[in-house]
């Protein structure tokens, strides 16, 4: 094994989706939790995946194979093993590129983690572009990655953070947004797709009215970009933020995709090693966008098992999962609907395979126990999105989320468990 | 059905759960708080009546949480009321090493009132479920910030 | 294998240090590179680890097992895994708190890398307590990490900074230093060890001066935590930063020390989840040091990679690492010496194990391919050190480092390759 | 000794690396640019005579760098002299498809002087070593910029 070439998933071919086969893929899913003195385990059902996606075998593999045969730290080495490390690591950035339709793979920039990006784009483009007085749009159901960095811009430079309010079904509220874009706005910054109510936002009209009056848009597609196909040249999106451990890639890498435009005009956020140009301590120059953005050894490892990650879903094809998640959403929308005392918490047409619900008079983090007590993983809480909750009037929620390894034996495990929780409390 | 839960819902745990005792805002009081639990957005309020012996007359609470907490905060009431505030406090030590530690590990906690820690016991299994613990402990730390004339207290930066 | 117990190295009990049992941990260090249709390929002889260090097996399990058996995103979670998860990440803390001997795993933030260390010491640390006219000092042998984030702070609030010079042997000025310890000075922040030349500053005493005039001092740990044992306590440093790709650990990863005093004082950097404790529109208030500096989603693999490296390191021992590789120095030292033509840049006395060097009218990029056409893997170029490489009027050098792994037989190797390259051009 | 190079470091390079032609900063010259190499460190200044049609009179270099990268410079300077500035830029266009493309990939290169395209194909070895494409090319960069006008260009902001 001198070459990374065997990354594609266990082949599908043009066959119907075949989500055994997908799992194969997967070690950690035959894996039984809570398994101690004398007791068997369960096995996993894993549906946090809005936290974080399990990783196949093929970007396990991609990670150790490197660390094994190929590494070493890139860019400035003019020897065979950082040599092979950069084209593969830069390859990532070709495969990014690709993954949203982006112009090329100078657009993409790569960060920790969306929130990262945010953060980015708030100090480097935010500090150039924003004064005193104009304000960024942003919306209730943001995540807290675009909500905090606003804020703290906002206590530097004194912005104006406004907000698009959220229908009763988790839907935005676009008549709101068309009256909020007014003229001090001068970016927007909506998430593609809520982690918590599954809402997946119409990209291409937000931008088509922003643009209309001159505004770039940038979206959190954080959750939107492990469900579905991305092209950000359709959405016409300015800048396109996701996070690669929720797209079954590691931890420790993000994207955010910027405009050129944007890009070459930004100046560079953190310094130091790799986004320089010539170093004197009276004067510095920056290397061009994207790597003016990328200071020091960057996360090598893992941009390269994000690389593997694209191949893999692409492979899979973002499509062919997008229809089995839709799937696995309406059996189990349908099958908790039933529940006496279940509330679901988004039901916006075309959602993710997102499920946030409440159960009358048993807290979510009950409902988190007793579930992963059975070996069922879901998220409770907040989500990062306390002001959602706010505007839900929950303190918190249960979450269900699926990915392309999930299956309706697995929504059967859930209600099950959710049955069980409710008799337990009743 | 839960076996594996059978130590950390107990039945004391249930009830307090379901029906919490000294539920409620009370008319009059002199010392209270608010405790956030960020991890499930719990938020809880202590309401204390202090005498000037520093004896806890009355106390109770509102806010909403998860059962652990909610029966947590009803123990609480049940189990301080009439106590000295040093006491309260001692027995918040002795309670944090309950839901922390395995029992031969635990400090030395003395001259505590048998009634009060034998009422805590029950609790002892959040100990096994660590996520929760700050559910169990919210309550007493809110009473610990309301003695300590702190307005606001959270669990999220706190050891436990 | 549901644990990760079994980390420990090759174990070497008290025996005299074992090599090659030590190289059976490095998977890659049996790679033949610049194999390719018909040719047989060449051992690699890593000399590159000044720029990142090769991982041991123990850490590759480590990552590996985790995805496997235990992934889940960390800290939100009550399911199982993300107990699991939380519990091995969050063990990191300890363990970088035991290897640096803080006094508490409180002291311990993570970054990316050393760099993005450097990026909130100045952002966060320097925007609260700096002011125009203020100044930083550094010294003339800093990588670029060091330099560039202040001169951003420069650019932003008009902070100067100031150099300490470095004297022929490559040694800090220190009588150059205690004068430059005027009351302007603000902040010290000068490198332990030096990655060009490998003079180990000396830190206590750096400290000590500074200390008595009320200054407090920040140290680029990024050399000298992998060549030699580091007591923050000892050394009395205000903030001490490594990475953890140099550790023998993963990419993505770094840490920053610093004293509680300071980081409690320290605003936020970047916003996001998991370092807030409440969030509203109008109003987020956030969590206490170290969480604070760690928005979203953490590099969880790599945290937990870097603790296994960190458990690797410490089995063998630092003393025993430090005392390999000064043999190794001395050897390589006196054997490139005695070849006319080379010179060697940096001769201060106890330096670490890297040698700088050039050869007469035989450039280092030249340098640099003919070596790694033998196998022999060494950096030419700047180094990310641009101020020093003009300090010793030199536009590049080539370096080697060692490792733990590195042998008296791959110094024959790098010197018969010089001789060599002497040859081909001579 | 070193067999696996023999295609990059060919004898022409050799001789020009160690003896560059039209070294040093001419007396007069109308276009001049600096190019840096920031990944070795390199620098090279390029000064040129352009006359009135067009025509490149004169041009020389100064700075330092590799063999590849003063060999490269050296060979552009005998090449380009006397040709007009329009097929310098065509030269290097084709000089960038030899030094990164495989022969069959490359573009079409028409009506190329092919004494000048013979010459710089013994560039072509660095097709194999892309760390040191920027070598070969920096000496063409800098031309290029001081054509147009442009004071300094950096190879690390180019694609090649
Ligand atoms: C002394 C020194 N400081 C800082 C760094 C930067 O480390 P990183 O690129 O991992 O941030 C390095 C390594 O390149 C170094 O040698
Ligand atoms: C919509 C959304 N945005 C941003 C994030 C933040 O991602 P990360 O923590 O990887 O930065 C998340 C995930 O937590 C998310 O769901």
């Amino acid at each position: 094994m001198s070459d990374t070439a065997t990354l594609s998933p266990t082949s599908l071919g043009n066959a119907p989706y075949d989500v055994e086969r997908v799992r194969q893929d997967f070690p950690i899913l035959t894996r039984l939790v809570h398994k101690r003195k004398g007791r068997p385990g369960k096995p996993l059902v894993y549906l946090d995946n809005g936290a974080s996606a399990q990783k196949p075998r093929q970007v396990i593999d991609a990670m150790s194979h490197l660390l094994e045969n190929d590494y070493a730290n890139v860019h400035r080495g003019v020897h065979f093993l950082s040599q092979r490390s950069t084209d593969l690591y830069e390859g990532t950035r070709d495969k990014v590129a690709a993954f949203l339709n982006a112009p090329s793979r100078e657009n993409i920039v790569f960060t920790r983690n969306a929130t990262e990006a945010f953060n980015l784009l708030a100090q480097s483009w935010g500090r150039r572009f924003l004064k005193a007085g104009d304000a960024v749009l942003i919306s209730w159901m943001e995540h807290h990655a675009n909500i905090v960095p606003w804020q703290l811009l906002r206590d530097q430079i004194g912005i104006e953070i406004k907000v698009v309010p959220v229908l009763d079904d988790g839907s935005l509220d676009m008549s709101a947004y068309a009256q909020l874009l007014t003229d001090n706005v001068k970016l927007v910054s909506i998430t593609h797709a809520s982690n918590v109510l599954g809402t997946v936002n119409p990209a291409k009209r937000i931008a088509q009215l922003a643009h209309a009056k001159g505004i770039p848009v940038a979206f959190d597609g954080s959750q939107a970009a492990v469900h579905q196909p991305v092209d950000v040249q359709a959405i016409d999106a300015d800048f396109y933020v996701f996070t690669g451990h929720k797209l079954y890639g590691p931890t420790g890498i993000g994207v955010m995709y910027g405009k050129m435009e944007h890009l070459n005009a930004m100046p560079p956020w953190q310094g130091g090693g790799d986004m320089i140009s010539t170093v004197s301590f009276a004067h510095t120059t920056y290397r061009e966008a994207p790597y003016r953005f990328e200071a020091g050894t960057p996360a090598i490892v893992e941009g390269i098992g994000l690389g593997a990650a694209i191949d893999y879903v692409t492979a899979l094809g973002m499509d062919a999962i997008h229809a089995h998640e839709q799937r696995l959403l309406a059996y189990a929308t349908g099958r908790l609907s039933e529940i006496d005392g279940v509330r679901i918490i988004g039901t916006a047409p075309d959602k993710a395979a997102i499920i946030s619900f409440t159960m009358d008079g048993i807290h979510p983090h009950d409902i988190g126990t007793l579930l992963d007590s059975r070996g069922v993983a879901v998220r409770v809480g907040r989500h990062c999105a306390e002001p959602l909750m706010d505007r839900f009037g929950v303190g918190a929620t249960a979450r269900a989320s699926f990915a392309a390894y999930n299956t309706e034996a697995e929504v059967d495990a859930l209600v099950d468990a959710v049955l069980a929780t409710k008799s337990f409390f009743g | 059905m839960f076996d594996d839960l059978r130590d950390l819902y107990q039945e004391v745990i249930l009830d307090h759960g379901k029906n919490p005792r000294n539920f409620g805002k009370p008319e009059s009081y002199n010392r209270t708080a608010r405790g956030d639990n960020p991890m499930c957005g719990d938020k809880i309020n202590v309401y204390l009546t202090v005498d000037g012996n520093g004896i806890i007359q009355d106390l109770r609470f509102d806010g909403r949480g998860c059962a652990i907490s909610q029966a947590s905060a009803s123990l609480m009431t049940e189990i301080l009321r009439g106590k000295p505030a040093a006491e309260a406090e001692a027995l918040f030590e002795y309670f944090h090493d309950v839901c922390t530690k395995d029992d031969d590990e635990q400090g030395v906690h003395e001259n505590l009132d048998e009634d009060a820690t034998d009422k805590l016991a029950v609790l002892s299994g959040v100990r096994e479920f660590p996520m929760r613990v700050k559910c169990a402990t919210l309550a007493w730390h809110t009473m610990k910030a309301a003695l300590h004339g702190d307005p606001v207290t959270s669990t999220e930066n706190s050891a436990f």
